[in-house]
Parts: structure tokens; sequence; C-alpha cells
């Protein structure tokens, strides 16, 4: 297993007076894809921005790079090289270049038009309408954006909240494609997914039940376990 | 097909934003009982198509026709009571009602005729039966989701417009909302289902149309479309997967 | 009469874009209602006023002077207020409600310590003699109100789309979740908008005293209409769009009280309404989906 | 069921503590006032409360109603009930050619509503309409002055504005309006009738304003149309009726009682520091009570008339 | 019956709003009335023949009607005041003249000048310090007959704020000009603008298009400071040009426009330009220097408003010496017994027997010179000074 890069332990959180999280704690290592499995209202989006600190977890710790970043703020976070793709994904009310910009606001100005360059060749579709507004694509296109826009930052583990929701299948493939691309360039990633698709691009899997992490290992070893896989991989 | 068997016609739609054609001339019909599938790539005007029929927007052209009267231009709580009713891509509950009061409000208002709904049964044959006094806000995406799903049943719909409805549902979880459709149908609701799992669309649909940019490319079976080169070039790429 | 009309009403509906500019930025931005906007204006005015009167300020040093206070002033108030605020189930509307007292708040403590009467400051300040332009004669500090407004307007737009933090604000006029989930300090942004929100409506202020010929500290509420009117005939979140407001609102004021007088100020009103009804989005802005 | 008992048991113990209250007390103005701002609150609250929208220039309706009453006493020769009917029937026409402005949300609503109710009284205040309104130079309606019989009619308004509420909060239809105010795209696919259903609420609530605008004209009988179309009974009823909370019947009774009470106590108490005390007691209690009064027991589960 | 150990006076003001720039200035000139008549031991109350201290009980309506009604009401009802002023302009006035009727409390009403106020079958209200709005414009019409006479002023533009005091004169001075048409006067332009107005530019223009001889412009102290502002930022002039506030509120007028604006501009010649000889009270002279001794920090003018409100002081005062009780038809007796009788600094007081308005202290024309310097130049009788006129 590669060094880690990200590791978040014992994480507790909730909504009002309502727990979600019970103690849930997973870690990506460098430049490792690591897919979030778990079924609904299992508590993946929460964990994802307890990790993104979007919420605050109520006790656990994380860390990133061997740094705690546990009461550290979102935009600390991004700084230090996570970037989070939400259900969202874009600014519906900005063009599409200016979603990207604003993805990569820490980004120095020449990175940023490299990188750009980059992206636009890997989605053509925003390449031809870079001036329309995100909030007038289609859910799919929406999506694109959305993941564009997270890679602009150009971070070192960029976290997904069910990327290929609304998704086609030629643009899953191409969105697995793509984050396969950046991944060979030492990116790492953590996608909440319920597309078992990912698992191709995942080294390892961790299911989530009830605000608990279950399984944790290879996909090979998630495809060994039965139960799991009927949970996960469905009857037909 | 004799015309007053088909349920719903739609001929020649157009709808256009701006100068742009999100719709651009699609035309097909549906009989009582059958499952269309609306398939194609993002953008290519699935929801669109929902949006018009079920008179969110009006149409620039072409016309619908649900059991014979033409319904272009009729407010979609006339459309609710008519028989038509529809779930969202992103859900839209009444987030601060409960979800029993969220079933309760459309059997009340949108009910289209036949036997009153059994609204515990409905909200239990969709698993929302625990929840049944939260506020909807308390729900997670899918049940929002099939919180949708649940109001436009209270309705007693006799064709039914399903948008994504699967998306975000785990493989489980999709088998058993597949069957749910299933019987619907077999009950005799006709139903539009957009949706990009190509698994689910081949247990539930009877036939496809497959949009692009606005247009059809292709109408059949699901069989014959993911043999279809253009159907693959813009929509499945390379494998039919799902 | 017409061209004289259409001039003035150009020149005075600068002015009032740079009344309106600020609002703007501060609804944009927060979704709240700065029902206080006239008052913080006012009390630019005041300002103005005293630096005037006891040291003899240029009202140009005075409108550079309150630029700084006033952004200063605005980040403590949008710590104290702000964040509370928008945890509220439905705060653009309680916004109004706070504001309104706040508003109160300001014209209460400038009424003890001011007085009420009158306020204003000489004419001559700002050059003698009326200037002519297209054989028209306007009043030079009309002139002067107007340009310095021309460049408050551009410097909001060069702020908001050629720099960082500019693009950032605009995410934030977005969507604040998503800017929350992009790693935009959302807090940092709003309070500098707040900031430069309020100190627009200061350095409008400073220029209150010519191009209303007075103040006192009762004049808030009057503003507010005016500056509403304005922001929402052009479109909330583009200072570009204010700048059409302000002029159409201008020369609609002038052609209304060239022609129908007595019914000039029925017309901000209907303007307003006339937009709303016609293109909710004002007259600049771009529709998105709703489903 | 007993929720509905609550609910009326409260709207009957406040109407009959108004009634009788001019008998303990005899500032009858200052308790005529509360009752024109419960009935004003409540008022609001049906349109607010329930559907969302927040009529910001809501004193145009009582305007309105002000104006209709004087007029039909001034050209019509009516009694002060004729004149009421009148002046109820000027809001609701006002209301229904502003139906438009449901087109507009949140604070574009409520800007709007404010500019139409301007415009009103620009139009009831200019001399051109001397003749007809007396423009700028203001009504005296010295003949139908009464004030114990205008009294009498403000509290049988407010009588009908709780009766409104309890109905909306417990019937059919004011579940359909919640819909509407959550999300009227759904709320219309669930056959509910958008737009019928926020008419209706909003000339119900154009109604009472207009009905309290007529018995305030009545009351006062000299008036100026700044007098009728002051800004401050949008203000005031927006702030009472948001201070208690909104939707509830008893969010907009406790908002008016406590706030106008202690708006009348400092009035009389500290006249020199009036504004300041009265401004920054708002912001606080927005800033510490944001949903309201009555949230502090709803937060906890328990349901509030 | 044993005297009352104080005599309570009732008065709200508006302490803040659009009211407050026209209310402060008599609330605190009564309140120097009050202070000084404490100082001295009270004021002598005819019935029982001997001096009784005041206590003013003054509440801030915050320019607000509904505010100001309750107000009255609680002053009436709760505070059982003896004497009760109201608050200033005809909008504050006008709630509390019902309430007061109802209530059977005579209303002294300041400078509420609004016609509507003053009925035959209401003993209830008296005006004390302004005559009623019809009654103002009296001799600047007569001089505006005479000047087309003997001048040439012929061409009227007339300008006024729509409200009730400002439209209320202009009506006046429109039927004057209309009965004196064989004098050749003409009104060439006549238009109402609200009273929010604050610019005058293009107006000013539009008036001038029309080529007048003399231009009455009407309006409130905000309206003629930007009006005269404009004007002399425009460069144009009229040869004869009538205002209200130059001479109602000069000293604030002057701060803000200064004196070379307002040269040559006719306007009402208030107490604080005439030196009338009060039969009772301060003079002019006297009570500038009290205000400004009182309230030294400029943060409320001397001017009109501030006489009006000492004035009302003074009248309370005589009445309270000449009535036979203090019921309040007494009360009102007593004051109409005054009539005619009585000389202010703001001028002689007579009130109309059967309506309560002010028929006294009418205004004569004056215009101002150099300086900030002001002549009476109409009627002749009180004129110090003789009009001249402006080339066009
Ligand atoms: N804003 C909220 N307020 C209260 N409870 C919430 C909120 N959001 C989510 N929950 C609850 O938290 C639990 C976990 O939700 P979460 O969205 O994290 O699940 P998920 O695994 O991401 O599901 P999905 O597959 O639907 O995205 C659910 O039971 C949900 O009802
Ligand atoms: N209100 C709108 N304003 C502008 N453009 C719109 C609007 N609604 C849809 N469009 C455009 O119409 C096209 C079709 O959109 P639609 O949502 O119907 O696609 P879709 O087939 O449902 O895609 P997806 O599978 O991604 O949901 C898209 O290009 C979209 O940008
Ligand atoms: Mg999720
Ligand atoms: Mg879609």
């Amino acid at each position: 297993m590669a060094d880690s890069l990200f590791s978040a332990a014992g994480i507790e959180a909730g909504y009002g007076r309502v727990q979600v999280l019970w103690g849930a704690g997973l870690d990506v290592g460098v430049g490792e894809s690591v897919v979030l499995l778990g079924p609904n209202g299992a508590g993946k989006t929460t964990l994802l921005k307890v990790l993104i600190g979007l919420m605050p977890a109520w006790s656990g710790t994380l860390s990133f790079a061997g740094k705690p970043i546990t009461g550290l703020r979102t935009d600390k976070r991004v700084r230090l090289g996570l970037s989070y793709m939400s259900e969202l994904g874009v600014f519906p009310g900005l063009s599409i270049e200016e979603n990207l910009h604003i993805g990569g606001q820490f980004v120095s100005k020449a990175t940023l038009r490299v990188r750009m360059d980059e992206l636009y060749s890997a989605f053509p579709d925003l390449a031809a309408r870079k001036s329309a507004l995100a909030g007038s694509l289609s859910g799919g296109q929406r999506k694109m954006c959305g993941i564009a826009k997270a890679l602009a930052a150009g971070p070192r583990l960029l976290i997904m909240d069910e990327p290929s929701a609304g998704l086609s299948p030629l643009f899953v493939f191409q969105v697995i494609e793509i984050l396969g691309r950046f991944r060979s360039t030492g990116l790492s990633l953590l996608i909440a997914e319920q597309n078992v698709a990912f698992l191709d691009l995942a080294d390892r899997v961790f299911t989530l039940e009830n605000g608990r992490i279950g399984f944790e290992g290879t996909v090979a070893a998630l495809h060994q376990d039965d139960a799991l896989h009927r949970a996960y991989f469905g009857l037909g | 097909m004799s015309p007053d068997a088909k349920l719903l016609h739609v001929e020649k739609l157009e709808k256009r934003f701006g100068g742009f054609r999100a719709l651009d001339g699609v035309s097909f019909d549906l009989l009582p009982g059958e499952v269309l599938g609306l398939v194609g790539p993002n953008g290519s005007g699935k929801t669109t198509c929902i949006n018009v029929i079920s008179g969110l927007y009006g149409g620039d052209g072409g016309q619908v026709v649900f059991e014979g009267a033409r319904i272009d231009g009729t407010a979609m709580h006339k459309l609710a009571r008519l028989g038509i009713n529809r779930t969202f891509q992103s859900p839209k509950p009444f987030l601060s009602l409960t979800v029993r009061e969220n079933v309760e409000i459309s059997a009340r208002y949108g009910h289209a005729g036949g036997a009153a709904i059994d609204l515990d049964g409905l909200l239990a044959s969709l698993e929302l039966d625990a929840h049944a006094h939260r506020a909807a806000e308390d729900l997670n995406s899918a049940q929002q989701k099939t919180l949708d799903l649940a109001r436009a049943l209270a309705t007693a719909p006799r064709l039914l417009l399903v948008d994504e409805l699967a998306a975000g549902l785990n493989p489980a979880e999709l088998d058993r909302m597949a069957i749910r459709l299933r019987t619907l149908a077999d009950r005799g609701m006709a139903m539009l289902v957009v949706e990009h799992l190509m698994g689910f669309i081949d247990k539930v649909t009877d036939r496809v149309v497959v949009l692009n940019a606005g247009r059809e490319i292709f109408g059949g079976t699901l069989a014959q479309a993911t043999q279809d080169p253009d159907v693959i070039r813009v929509f499945l790429g390379g494998s039919h997967g799902g | 009469m017409l061209i004289g009309a259409l001039l003035s009403g150009l020149v005075f509906g600068l002015y009032f874009t740079l009344v309106g500019l600020g609002l703007n930025l501060v609804f944009g931005v927060m979704r709240i209602v700065n029902l206080a906007h006239g008052d913080f204006l006012m009390l630019g005015a005041f300002a103005a006023y005293w630096m005037f009167a006891l040291f003899g300020l240029h009202p140009l040093y005075a409108a550079l002077a309150v630029l700084v206070v006033f952004v200063v002033l605005g980040l403590p108030i949008y710590y104290l207020i702000v964040p509370r605020l928008q945890m509220a189930r439905d705060a653009e509307m309680l916004s109004i409600i706070l504001f309104f007292g706040l508003s109160q708040m300001i014209e209460a403590v400038t009424s003890i310590a001011f007085g009420t009467t009158e306020r204003s400051i000489p004419g001559r300040v700002l050059g003698t003699g009326p200037v002519t332009i297209l054989g028209q004669r306007l009043p030079s500090a009309w002139v002067f109100g107007a340009a310095v407004s021309a460049i408050a307007v551009a410097c909001v737009y060069l702020y908001l789309y050629r720099t960082r933090l500019g693009s950032l604000t605009r995410a934030v006029m977005v969507s604040r979740d998503e800017a929350l989930a992009t790693g935009i300090d959302v807090h940092r942004v709003s309070a500098l908008a707040f900031g430069i929100g309020i100190a627009l409506a200061g350095i409008a202020g400073v220029f209150a005293p010519f191009m209303l010929g007075s103040v006192t500290p009762a004049l808030g509420p009057e503003i507010n209409v005016a500056a509403f009117a304005v922001i929402v005939v052009g479109t909330l979140g583009n200072p570009l769009g204010t700048v059409l407001g302000g002029i159409i609102y201008g020369v609609g004021l002038m052609l209304m009280q060239t022609y129908f007088s007595s019914w000039a100020n029925i017309l901000p009103n209907l303007l307003l309404i006339a937009v709303l009804l016609f293109r909710p989005e004002g007259l600049l802005g771009r529709a998105t989906r709703r489903a | 069921m007993h929720r509905v008992f609550n609910d009326l048991g409260l709207a009957v113990l406040v109407v009959v503590a108004m009634a009788v209250a001019p008998s303990i007390y005899s500032n009858q103005l200052l308790l005529f006032n509360f009752v024109m701002f419960l009935s004003l609150a409540q008022g609001l609250n049906v349109i607010y409360g329930f559907t969302g929208y927040l009529p910001f220039g809501y004193v145009g309706f009582f305007g309105a109603g002000a104006y209709g009453f004087a007029l039909a006493v001034m050209h019509l020769g009516f009694g002060p009930p004729g004149a009421m009917a009148v002046g109820a029937a000027a809001a609701v026409v006002l209301a229904l050619i502003l139906t438009p402005l449901f087109r507009l949300s949140g604070a574009y609503f409520a800007i709007a509503n404010l500019a139409a109710a301007q415009a009103v009284y620009e139009v009831v205040a200019n001399p051109a309409l001397e003749d007809v309104t007396k423009g700028p130079y203001g009504v005296s309606l010295s003949g139908v002055f009464a004030p114990n019989a205008s009294y009498a009619a403000a509290v049988a308004i407010l009588a009908f504005t709780l009766l409104l509420v309890v109905w909306l909060r417990n019937s059919q239809f004011g579940l359909s309006l919640r819909a509407i105010k959550e999300d009227p795209i759904s709320a219309a696919m669930a056959g509910v009738s958008v737009v019928r259903g926020r008419t209706i609420a909003w000339l119900l609530s154009a109604l009472i304003a207009g009905l309290v605008g007529g018995s305030f004209a009545w009351e006062v009988s000299v008036f100026y149309p700044e007098t009728a179309f002051s800004p401050q009974f949008s203000i005031f009823a927006v702030v009472f009726a948001l201070f208690g909370g909104t939707a509830t019947l008893t969010g907009p009774l406790l908002g008016v009682f406590i706030l106008y009470g202690v708006y009348n106590w400092i009035g009389i108490s500290v006249p020199q520091y009036f504004q300041l005390i009265y401004g920054t007691l708002i912001v606080a209690l927005v800033l510490f009570l944001p949903n309201g009064l009555v949230s502090l027991l709803t937060r906890r589960g328990i349901r509030v008339p | 019956q044993t005297a009352p150990a104080e005599i309570r006076i009732g008065h709200p003001y508006a302490g803040s709003g659009p009211y407050a720039s026209i209310s402060m200035p008599v609330y605190l000139g009564l309140k120097l009335w009050v202070d000084r008549t404490n100082e001295a031991g009270g004021a002598f109350v005819k019935p029982f023949n001997k001096k009784i201290p005041l206590k003013l009980i003054a509440y801030d309506d915050q320019s607000s009607t509904a505010t100001a009604a309750t107000l009255v009401n609680q002053l009436i009802t709760q505070d059982h005041v003896d004497m009760l002023v109201s608050d200033s302009g005809s909008v504050l006035t006008s709630v509390a003249v019902p309430i007061a009727r109802d209530h059977k409390q005579l209303l002294f009403n300041p400078t509420g000048t609004g016609a509507a106020f003053f009925t035959k079958d209401n003993p209830y209200v008296v005006l004390l310090a302004d005559p009623a709005s019809t009654v103002w414009p009296k001799y600047i019409s007569e001089l505006l007959g005479n000047s087309a006479k003997t001048a040439g002023i012929k061409r009227v533009a007339l300008l006024y704020a729509t409200n009730d005091f400002t439209g209320t004169q202009a009506s006046t001075i429109r039927n004057y000009i209309k009965a004196h048409a064989d004098t050749g006067l003409e009104l060439v332009y006549d238009q109402g603008v609200p009273t929010a107005t604050s610019n005058y530019t293009v107006l000013i223009n539009n008036v001038a298009a029309t080529n007048p001889d003399a231009v009455v412009a009407l309006g409130y102290v905000g309206n003629d400071i930007a009006f005269l502002r404009n004007l002399q930022d425009s460069g144009q002039k009229f040869p004869f040009l009538f205002m209200i506030y130059p001479g109602v509120e000069k000293e604030e007028l002057l701060k803000n426009v200064g004196a070379t604006g307002m040269e040559g501009v006719f306007t009402y010649a208030m107490s604080t330009e005439i030196e009338y000889k009060p039969n009772f009270g301060m003079t002019a002279a006297e009570y500038k220097k009290a205000w400004h001794d009182t309230y030294p920090d400029g943060k409320y003018e001397f001017g009109f408003n501030a006489i009006a409100g000492y004035t009302v002081g003074l009248v309370l005062e005589r009445t309270l010496a000449t009535t036979e009780s203090l019921d309040q038809l007494a009360l009102r007796a007593a004051v109409q017994g005054l009539s005619g009788k009585l000389t202010t600094l703001d001028g002689p007081f007579e009130v109309d027997a059967e309506t309560g308005a002010q028929l006294g202290e009418i205004t004569p024309v004056g215009q101002l010179r150099a300086g900030g310097k002001m002549e009476a130049v109409w009627p002749l009788d009180l004129a110090n000074g003789k009009p001249t006129f402006g080339k066009k």
C-alpha cells in the first residue's frame, strides 16, 4: 500500500440531534483510488461533507498529508489540495468557463490555462459551449462541468459524490476514462458511488452501512464475499 | 394501431430555449399499459419532453394528444386530474410537510378518477410507511424520489412520466423499483420512463425511443437499439453497459 | 426642453446608479435586503458635511475617507449580523425587518447627535456656474457627481469581472452552498462585499447634499425606494444592469417632470413593477431552468 | 379534532378580551390600534404564513380600504357599514389587479408590492384627482365619526380574521396552500390549482386589510393620503407577524401584544430615545429569535395553536 | 375648588421622520416657554388667582399619524392634561382633531393650517401661530396684482409641491390671478410636483421656457433649498421669484443656499424679520437670544417654527390668565377673548369666532437684500422698503 495521503478515524456526525455517522473511518493512499459503496441513506454524502469540512464532526480526527485538519475550514482544506465535487457540482448562474476559473481559484494563472486546455479537450461538449450558463445545461452536462471544475483546482485528492448519477452510459465511460487518465498523473480519488462500473477505477473499496464502515478491501475481495456481491452487484 | 387505442400521441413536438432547439420534432405513441423507455445522451431533450407533456413548459410546435383530446397548453393541475402525472429528475417534495401529508394532498386534489387510493397501502408498498409522519425534508434523496413517485401514484394516473427515478439507487433497490413499475404497468398504467441505466430500462420497458439533440434517432426494442450504430455512437458508447 | 430633460436625466441617472449599486451588491451576494442602505447613504452625507464644515475638506477627499471608513465599518457589522441572520429559515424576508430596525437605530442616533435641520455643502465647492453640454446648462456639481458615479461603477465592474476576489464574489452570488463546497471563504467574500456595498452608499451620500439640495437624518427611506427601482430595473448582481436601471430611472424622472410633473414620483414605482412583470430577471438578466 | 378546538378557543378568548377591554381601560384609541394590528398581522399571516409571499406593500390594501370608505361616504352618501363594504371591495379589486405579481418570488415580490402600494398612494394623493379623492388635501368624514361603533366594527373584523386563520390551519385548502408554498410546480402536479389557491389567499388577505382600513377611516375620520398609506402599517404588520411566528394563530397575536405593547410603553416612558430603543429591540429580536417566538415551543415539538 | 398642584400641558412632537424638522423647533419653543415660566414661579391662573407651575408632558410620535393619535388619546384619557397642544403641521394635527373633539378637549393647534379642521360645529379646536392656509397668501396675491399694474409683471409661473400646505396656498394664488385677469395677470405655467422632489434643474428649465415675469415656487424647506441651489447652479434668473421658506426659516436657508443665492427673492416676512411690538412676552430679538442661549449647539435652527412654539406658550399663558375656569369651553372662550387684543412677537392674534381658524398673524411680503437682509415690501402700511424687480 502506498503512503497514506488522507485518513479519517472515528467520525461521528449528524443533523441536529439525529446522529448519522457512528465512528466511520477510512484512508486514501497517495495516488490511490478508493470507492465508497453504500445503500441509500447510509451516510455517504454526510461522510464526504465531514471530510471536506462542510459539516462539523462531532468527534473523530482527520488528517491530510500528515497534518491534522480536523477543525480546518473548507477553504483551507481546498488550499491544501483537497477538492470536492458536490451532488450539484456547478455554479448554475456562471458560465462554464467561469466555473472552471472558480474551481482553479488557488492555482496560478499559467497553470490554470494549461489545465483548462486539457479539460476542454477531455470534455468537448463543454468546450463547445464555454460561455453558456451552467444552469442551462442538462443534468449530465452539468455533471461534466462539475467534474471539470473540481479538476481545475489541480487537487491531490478529489472527493466526488456520485459523479455518475444521471449520466448516460457513454458519459459514464467517458468519466471513468477521464478520471483514469487523471489518476495516472498521480491524482488520488475518493468516490462515493452506486454504479459498480466505477470499481474499474478502484484500488480499494469501503462500504458504508448505517453510518459504519462495513467492508474494507480490494475489489477482488469484495467479489469473493457472496453477501456483499449480492448487495452491491444485484442479482441480474 | 387504431387511433382511439392510443393513450398518448406526441407529434412533431418542438421546444426552443432562446435560439437553442431542445426538442426538434419528436413524435411517438403510447398504448395503455405500455412502458416506453425514453433514452439518449445527456442534454438530448428527455426531461424537456416530459416537461412539455406534463404542462410545465408550453411547446413551440407540434401537438400532444391524450385519450383523443389535445392537451398541449393545458395547466399542470388539470393534466394531473386528467390522469397524467410525473416524477422529477431532482426530487421536489413538500419539504416541511409529512410524507403522509404529501400524498394526501395529491390524492385529494389530483385524483384522476377510479377507486379511492389506499394511501397507507401505497406508502407501505414503496417502503415509505416507516417515515409516514416524518417531514419530507428528513428523507434522503432516493427516498424523496420515491416520495415523488408515491405522490404521483396517489392521483391514480393513467399515464406516468418517470424522470430518472433509478439514479442513486443501489442494485438491490433498483431491482425492487423495476418490479414495482412493471406491476403498475401490468395493471394498465402507461409509462414513459427516462433512465440511463440500461439494465433498468431492459427490465421495465416494452419499447424504447432514443433521442439525440432533440430528435428521435431510433424507435424499437432495446435489444435492437443496442445493435444500432448511431445509438452506439452517441449514447451507449461501445458496450451496452448497466 | 426634451434634450434638456434627456441630458439631465442621463447625468442624474448616473448618480442614481451609484445610489443603487451597493444595495445591488449586498442583495446579490448575501440575499439580504439592506433596508438601511438609505441610512448609510445619509451617514455618508453627514460625514461629508462635517468634514467640510469643520476642516473645509473637499468632498472628493471626503469620498475617499468615507470609502475607507465604511469598508472597515462594514466588516464588524457584517460579522455581527449577517451570519446569524442567515441561519434563519426565511433569511431573505427576515433581513427586511432586521435592517429596518438598524435603519431606525441609525436615524435615531443621527438625529440625537446632529439634530433634524437641513444640511448641505455650498455648490461652489464643486465648481462655480453651470457646465454647458450640447447647449444645455447643467449644475457643475451634478456633472461632478455623475463622473464620480461612473468611476465607481467602473471600479465595481473591474472588481467583479477582472479580479479573483470579484469572480469569487460572483460565485457566491450564484450559489452559496456550492461556493462553500468549492472552498471559497464565503464569509470573507461576503463581508468585503457588504463593506463595499455600504461604502458605495456612503460615497453616494457625499454627493447627496449637491444632488438633492440638502439632507436630514430622515433621508433614508426615500432613497431606498429609488434605489430599489434602479436595481430591479437593471439586474440584480449585474453592475452594468444598475447603470441601465439608473439611466432609465433618471431620464424617466426628468421626462415625467417635464410633461406630467405631478405624476413624477409614480414613475419609479411603475417602472419597477413593469420590468418585474415583463422581465422578472431584470433587463439584462438571463433565465435558468425550473426542472 | 381537539386541534381545532384549541385554535378556536384561543380565537374566542382574544376577541372577547378585546371586546371588553374598553370598559377597563379608557385609552380606547390605543385599544383600537391593538385590534387593528392584530387583524393586520393575521391578514399578512394569511398570505405570508401560508403561501410564503411577503407583501411589503400591504398598506396598499389598507389605504384602498380607507379611501374606499371615504369615497363611499363623501360621494355616495353611504353609511359606515356600506362604506366598509366599498372599502373592502376596493382592496380586493386592487389585489386582483396585482395578481400578476405572483410571477415574482422572494424579495422581488416584496419590493414590487411595495412599489405598487406607493403607486396607489401617488394616484390617490395626486392633485389632478382632487375632485374625487381630495388629492393631497385630505378627507374629513366628521359626519360619520363614532368611535364606539368603529371600535365594535374593528373587533368584528378581528373575529372574522381569526376564524379565517383557524380554518386555514385546519382545512385541506390550508394544506394545499402550504404545498404551494413549498413547491408550486410539485403542487400543480399534485393537482392543486396553484393560481387559484394563491389568488384566494391573496384576496382574503387583501380583504382583511381593506376592512381594517375601512374601520380605521371610520375611527379617525380626518386623514391625509400620507396617513392611510403610511409604510408604518406594512412594517408593523410584518414585524409583529414575524416576531411572533407565522403560519400559526398564536404567533402574530403574541407579536402584536408584546411588541406593540412595548412600543407604546417605550413611547410613553422614554420618548427621547423611542426610536433608538425600538430599532435596537427589533434588531436584537431578529437575531435571537429568527424563527419567531413560537419557535421556542415548536422547536421542542410542542404544537402551538 | 382647590387649586391643582400643576397645570398639565400635553404635546406630541415628531422627534424623527419627515416631520421632525418642522416639529422639533415648535416643541423646543414650547419647552423653553414652560421652563422660563416655571423659573418665574409658574403661570398665573385666574380661577385660582395664583401662579401655578406648569408640567409639560411631551411624547414622540416619530412622524407617525397612528402613533400621534394614540398619544393624543393617552394625553387626554390617561394623563388628563389640562391643555392639549397638537403636533406641528397639518398631517400630524389631522388625527388629533376628531379625538379632541370626541373627548371634548380643546386642541391648541400650533401650525396645522388645513382648512378642513375648522368647522362651525366644532368648538374644540383653535389655531394659534399661523393663519389658515387660505388666508396666508393674501398679501403676495395683492403684491402680484399691484406689480402687474405698476411694473409689467404679468406672466406668472406657479410651481408647487402637492401637499395640503403649499397646495392650498397655490390654489388661493391661482384663484386670485384668475379673478384679476383685468390687471393683465396671466398664468403661463401651473404645475404641482411631488413634495419629495429634490431636484429642480429640469423644472427650472421648463419654467424658464414659458418666459415668465414672475415665478411663484411653493414648497417645504427641503424643496426650497433644492430649488434655490439648482437655480443658482443653472445660472437662470427670474425678474420676480416668490418662495415660502427663505423668509420662514431664513437662517436655515442662508446656511444651505447662501445670501447671494437668495438675493432679490420675495418671501413671507416672518416675525423673525418684522419687529412686531408685542404687548405680551419677549420681542423677537430677545427670544432669538434666549433660543441660542438655551440651544447653543445649532442642532435646531432658530426660525419661524421656533417662534411658533413660543407663541403657543404665550397664548396658553394669556388664556390661563383670563379664563373663568379650566373647563375646556371656558378655555376656548378665553382664547377668543384674546382675539384682536393680543400681539406677540409673531404679530397680532385674531381668531375666527366661529371656526377657531387663525385670521391674524398674516405675514407681509418681504424681499431679501444683499447679505441676507430682509425688507418688508407689502402691504404698504407695514413696508420698510420697496419691491425691486430683476431683469428678464
Ligand atoms: N439535511 C439533513 N437533515 C436531516 N437529516 C438528513 C439531512 N441530510 C441527510 N439526512 C439523513 O442522514 C442520513 C444519511 O444521508 P446521506 O445523504 O448522507 O446518505 P447517502 O448515503 O449519501 O444516500 P444517497 O445514496 O441517497 O445519496 C439519511 O438517513 C438522511 O435521512
Ligand atoms: N429552461 C431551460 N433554459 C435553457 N435551456 C434549457 C432549459 N431546459 C433545458 N434546456 C436545454 O435543453 C437541452 C435538453 O435538456 P434536457 O434537460 O431535456 O436533457 P435530458 O435529455 O433530460 O438530459 P439529462 O439526461 O442529462 O437529464 C439541454 O441542452 C439543456 O441545456
Ligand atoms: Mg448521497
Ligand atoms: Mg433529464
